[in-house]
């Protein structure tokens, strides 16, 4: 392994454990006590305090972020003796509302999350490239001006807001879809078809929008490149020299931003998922931090962080892997 | 230009919120059981949401609250909470990217390191788990910090390049044969010509606050009830969209046409100055 | 027969304050196998001169007049005309041969699209060697294996070798080469002006060198034309034009050169009237381009 | 023998590469300057002269105290620069200023040249004597520009009136020594000339200590009084300028000689023959 690599991994596992740390703390400080609330209406003290030994609550917050970080990696037990529960690595601990591992229901609602993120990416990316190449073509012509319009609009609309719309219009008034509910696609591939499409088109929108207006400015910055009028001084035909000369610097700086807005999106599209009632990692966040169910939420934006650092060195490997200049120089 | 224009109009309607309600004559806190039917669970009477003469832009479904008062409240919500943390972002921003691209070294290792932690943090889901967290009371000013503390690294990621690729001038290096100090050479030879950058980056990042703040009241962590916002005002009206689509669109339209409108006032100022700069 | 003849090149450019002569009325003769300089300050239109002759001037630009190699005119040609030319029967070599080389790609393979889009139906295998061969004739060692390198691998003045190996690949008639030695250093320029002297012996390739150094076109050259503000203000033979400049802007040019072999005077520095007539058309337009 | 005004000794400067090292590894290090040392006597002009990547560039840097040693002193009038605390460099720096190599880069694009030629004199907590118009219009009609346009901005103006401004600003402070780098390779050959002259002339008038750092040998040879030549961060010749010129002793002198190219002498001549005839004429 290259030692750049090592540094980034090293440096990538640091700041997932500082995001870790700073959750912990922000919750350690400010919820409200979670015995308490796990236990519920007819409680007593003794209960309580049951609840506090069982989940090391009574510990000071060094050793409690201590068995947490080490129970990610190793796995932990709660309580003692007979009640004792196994809690496998990787653990993040219990939901205080399901008493579900919040591994468990990870893994239950990231297919659902990833579902969206990609199907949104491969919208975005067709939408933004081809809108971006076409606009740089047509540079200056009506259909630039346009396309630039479109793009400042669809930037300015909040998800939300678009949602509802598309639900409101395609919905209830034209009765084009139907109400999103959670089908698998082995079981009906058009209604799984129709569930998803109003989602990836709100997710797209924005980042279509942004990555047209970043196509097109790479590759107008690309052609004013003196490597270009040398391949045009060479004899080559546009079309080659487009595909060849131009396209590619320009859309390497792409692939970085590609891979940290995917891995953002992959640890659920929480406004999206909620406005649609969709099942994902999204929404449990959003349900969770309605219910205070901290360990839920700890899980969640770990996840988040996590995937935002593999994606972070994945964009870097395969930077390596499409400049030759970094290529060499590692 | 139109942009502009809608940009002094939101400005203007919030500084005279007070005046506005006045002259139209409902607070956005007032219910006015006579604009609703109770037989249609609190549907508003007449169409296009209630809109009439009484009330400008019709009624809340279910209580019956002037919309245009509260639009009208909302906007002040909107800009002081997207302007001020323009503001804040602007000065942290600047200042830490100036100081992390010329002074480098440690220094920068060090902001550069918070950057990245800040940019690789699930800020949304932190944002909303805080901010439900925390304690109801002044929320505007919570809002502000929480998204100010986010929105920085963005600035001053651009500022610090800018000012690395300034410091390799000469210009740079002929004022420390001058004898300037590294804040006076950070201050007086670089921040001058940071400006059009500043400018532009702090007019995109109003749109960004705006639509922040919308989301984050829509979500329920931001501006709490019955202090009216647009996002919230969104929110509410999800459950009633279906009957009555009217409610949805005045906050709706109000708020997309002020992100556009600094969204485009900032595509127009970047290219007035890339033009300036010949680039 | 000449091998390249210009006659009345106009370059225009749309300006706010009006149209602006990059290059005006300019006429060029330069015979088969012969060198010929064009000299000028920054601004004189001199590199503008070497696009319009290849139809590369900027798309806001508009060209007049006639540019004839042998006995075709290229000024109205279509483009996938004028593409046969380019590279084929007339090469050029920038000034900066790192920003003029695509660093995404190898070496090999820039010379070999050069000579493939001229030569259809050459198989990867013969462009290759085409490529290596091109390379060793500018005397880069190890040619088979540095064919594989990208750009970034050579040094400043083997990177120039480089892209005179590519415009070479498909032997030309004509080769361009506008400040080919600039950016390099002192020793470096002096192998390549070598290079290019034994190339112009060794295949009888014309050559148009486009410099601001006199001192350049003085030791490579026969022929100089002397520009200043887009116009021609001198031509000649090379012994001529140095030794019995007529016009005052040649003269005044001449004497700033600063001599390595000349007892130390006071530089006679060109003053702004130097020019006479010619330099007042641009001068009105707020200068050249 | 009296001191020289500027002695550099044994000055070795080495920078990290780039990519090298960690957390736990030292980088690698590139020894750009390397063991070099020079002596300035007062009104003199000193050129290093070499190619790029020779290390005469960071020489001159390490000399204006622009970067720091890694061993070695620089001294001025026989006190030790190198170490000099914050206080006592001010001093060092009205005394010693650099002109750079390429006029807009080395003027701030949004300070007109009123500002651009006093600030020196704010950075070292001075008085402008004369107030500060007065003193612009004063040192730009020194260095020949027009004193009326003491509030435009660099890119209002050419090249070479650029790089007079800069040559303002050097003198601003009033320094005995100006280390010039590059100072005239990046402007066109009549530009050239007139600012060759007026560094030539701001000597004579003034008793100015020129370090001058080139690759040009021809520009080299009208201004230098003495030349070192640097290859690879060494100094490998140094000596009288028409010495080193006429009677070169290291092969890499040689070499780089023997690369510049000339107008052949013998067409020089005729066309100077030619010239006096023709003002002969027409006298």
């Amino acid at each position: 392994m290259p030692r750049f690599l090592i540094t980034r991994v090293a440096s990538g596992l640091g700041v997932l454990l500082l995001v870790c740390l700073f959750t912990y703390l922000i919750f350690f400080a400010l919820s409200p006590d979670p015995a308490v609330q796990i236990c519920g209406k007819n409680c007593t003290p003794e209960v309580i305090d049951q609840i506090r030994g069982n989940l090391g609550l009574d510990q000071p917050f060094w050793t409690q972020f201590f068995h947490f970080v080490v129970g990610i990696f190793a796995g932990r037990t709660y309580g003692e003796g007979a009640g004792a529960v196994e809690c496998a690595a990787p653990c993040l601990g219990y939901s205080f509302q399901s008493s579900q591992a919040v591994w468990d229901m990870i893994i239950q609602r990231l297919p659902v999350s990833a579902t969206i993120a990609v199907g949104a990416a491969v919208l975005w990316l067709l939408a933004g490239l081809a809108g971006g190449l076409l606009s740089a073509v047509k540079e200056g012509t009506f259909l630039d001006r346009f396309t630039t319009g479109l793009t400042l609009t669809s930037m300015s609309i909040p998800n939300y807001v678009l949602a509802l719309v598309l639900q409101y219009v395609l919905v209830v008034k034209l009765q084009w879809l139907p109400f999103p509910q959670a089908v698998a696609f082995a079981d009906d591939p058009g209604q799984w078809f129709a569930n998803f499409v109003m989602p990836w088109i709100v997710l797209a929108v924005g980042y279509a929008a942004a990555y047209t207006r970043l196509t097109r400015a790479n590759v107008l910055d690309v052609l004013r490149e003196n490597y270009v009028r040398t391949a045009y001084a060479k004899g080559l035909a546009q079309p080659l020299v487009w595909r060849r000369h131009a396209l590619r610097p320009a859309l390497t700086p792409i692939v970085t931003i590609f891979g940290m807005d995917f891995a953002g999106l992959l640890g659920g599209a929480l406004i999206t998922e909620t406005v649609f009632g969709i099942n994902g990692v999204g929404k449990m966040a959003a349900d969770s931090i309605a219910r205070n169910d901290q360990p839920v939420i700890m899980g969640v934006t770990l996840l988040a962080g996590f995937l935002v650092v593999v994606g972070n060195i994945v964009v870097d490997v395969v930077y390596t892997a499409i400049d030759p200049r970094v290529r060499v120089n590692a | 230009m139109l942009g502009l224009g809608y940009i002094v109009l939101v400005t203007l309607v919030a500084i005279l919120a007070p005046v506005l309600t006045a002259i139209s004559g409902w607070t956005p806190y007032e219910f006015d059981q006579t604009a609703i039917d109770p037989n249609l669970g609190g549907m508003p009477i007449g169409p296009w949401g209630g809109v009439s003469a009484e009330h400008w832009f019709g009624v809340e479904p279910g209580s019956g609250r002037d919309i245009f008062a509260r639009i009208v409240y909302g906007a002040r919500v909107s800009m002081s909470i997207a302007l001020s943390a323009t503001a804040l972002t602007t000065v942290l921003g600047v200042s830490l990217g100036l100081v992390a691209g010329y002074f480098g070294g440690r220094v920068d290792l060090v902001i550069s390191r918070v950057m990245d932690f800040l940019m690789a943090f699930p800020a949304l889901i932190f944002m909303i788990a805080v901010l439900s967290a925390l304690p109801a009371g002044n929320r505007s000013t919570l809002l502000v910090v929480v998204i100010s503390v986010f929105g920085w690294p963005y600035l001053a990621r651009i500022v610090r390049g800018q000012t690395m690729s300034l410091a390799q001038r000469e210009f740079v290096e002929a004022a420390r044969a001058a004898g300037a100090s590294g804040t006076r050479i950070v201050f007086r030879e670089i921040l001058p010509n940071l400006r059009s950058t500043i400018i532009v980056m702090a007019t995109l990042a109003v749109p960004g606050y705006v639509g922040t703040e919308a989301g984050l009241s829509f979500l329920g962590v931001g501006v709490v009830p019955p202090e009216p916002s647009w996002g919230q005002m969104i929110a509410a009206s999800v459950k009633w969209y279906a009957v009555d689509p009217a409610y949805f669109v005045f906050p709706g339209v109000c708020l997309f046409l002020l992100v556009l409108s600094f969204t485009v006032l900032g595509d127009r100022l970047r290219a007035v100055v890339d033009a300036q700069e010949g680039r | 027969m000449t091998l390249l003849q210009v006659r009345d090149l106009t370059v225009t450019f749309p300006t706010p304050r009006g149209p602006l002569d990059a290059v005006r009325s300019l006429d060029l003769d330069l015979e088969p196998g012969g060198a010929l300089g064009i000299v000028g300050e920054s601004g004189s239109g001199k590199s503008m001169t070497s696009l319009a002759i290849m139809g590369l001037q900027p798309r806001a630009a508009q060209r007049t007049g006639s540019v004839r190699l042998h006995d075709q005119e290229l000024v109205g040609l279509s483009e996938a005309e004028l593409r046969r030319v380019r590279g084929d029967r007339i090469a050029m070599v920038f000034q900066d041969p790192l920003s003029s080389l695509n660093p995404y790609y190898t070496v090999g393979l820039q010379i070999e699209e050069a000579y493939r889009a001229h030569r259809p139906g050459t198989t990867r295998r013969v462009a290759r060697r085409v490529a290596v061969e091109a390379l060793e004739r500018v005397h880069i060692r190890d040619a088979a294996r540095r064919v594989d390198h990208y750009p970034h691998q050579f040094s400043g003045g083997m990177r120039q070798r480089v892209m005179i190996a590519m415009a070479l690949s498909t032997e030309p008639e004509l080769l361009i080469a506008d400040e080919p030695t600039t950016a390099l250093d002192v020793t470096v320029q002096a192998q390549i002006l070598d290079l290019l002297q034994e190339i112009r012996r060794e295949t009888g390739t014309g050559l148009v060198l486009i410099t601001h150094d006199l001192a350049v076109v003085s030791e490579v050259t026969d022929h100089i034309v002397v520009m200043k503000d887009g116009v021609c203000v001198e031509r000649g033979p090379v012994e001529q034009i140095f030794t019995d400049p007529r016009h005052a802007y040649t003269q005044a040019l001449l004497d700033a050169v600063p001599r390595i072999d000349d007892e130390i005077g006071e530089l006679r520095a060109v003053t702004p009237g130097a020019a006479g007539d010619v330099g007042q058309r641009n001068e009105q337009n707020g200068g050249a381009a | 023998m009296s001191t020289p005004l500027l002695r550099a000794t044994n000055l070795v400067k080495e920078f990290p590469v780039l990519g090298t090292g960690g957390l736990l590894r030292r980088p690698d290090t590139f020894r750009a300057v390397d063991d070099v040392s020079f002596e300035i006597s007062a009104g003199d002009t000193l050129a290093l002269v070499g190619e790029s990547g020779s290390g005469k560039s960071t020489t001159a840097r390490l000399a204006a105290r622009l970067l720091d040693v890694t061993s070695g002193t620089v001294e001025l009038d026989g006190e030790d620069v190198t170490r000099l605390g914050r206080a006592d460099l001010r001093r060092f720096r009205s005394e010693v200023q650099v002109v750079f190599q390429d006029p807009y880069s080395s003027l701030n694009p949004r300070h007109t040249v009123e500002r651009i030629v006093t600030a020196p004199l704010l950075y070292q907590q001075r008085s402008i004597p004369g107030g500060a118009r007065a003193f612009t219009r004063a040192l730009m009609e020194r260095v020949g520009l027009d004193p009326d346009h003491s509030e435009k901005y660099p890119a209002q103006f050419s090249g070479g009136q650029a790089q007079r401004i800069g040559i303002a600003r050097a003198l601003a402070v009033g320094p005995r020594v100006v280390v010039c780098d590059e100072a005239v390779s990046a402007l066109d050959v009549s530009v050239q000339a007139q600012v060759i002259n007026l560094l030539r002339e701001l000597q004579r008038e003034e008793g100015l200590t020129y370090l001058f750092i080139a690759h040009d040998l021809a520009v080299v040879r009208q201004i230098a009084t003495r030349v070192a030549v640097m290859t690879q961060g060494r100094i490998v010749e140094e000596g009288e300028r028409d010495a080193v010129f006429d009677a070169p002793q290291h092969e890499y002198t040689r070499k780089l000689l023997d690369a510049v190219p000339r107008i052949r002498p013998e067409w020089e001549r005729e066309r100077r023959r030619n010239a006096a005839l023709a003002a002969g004429a027409t006298a």
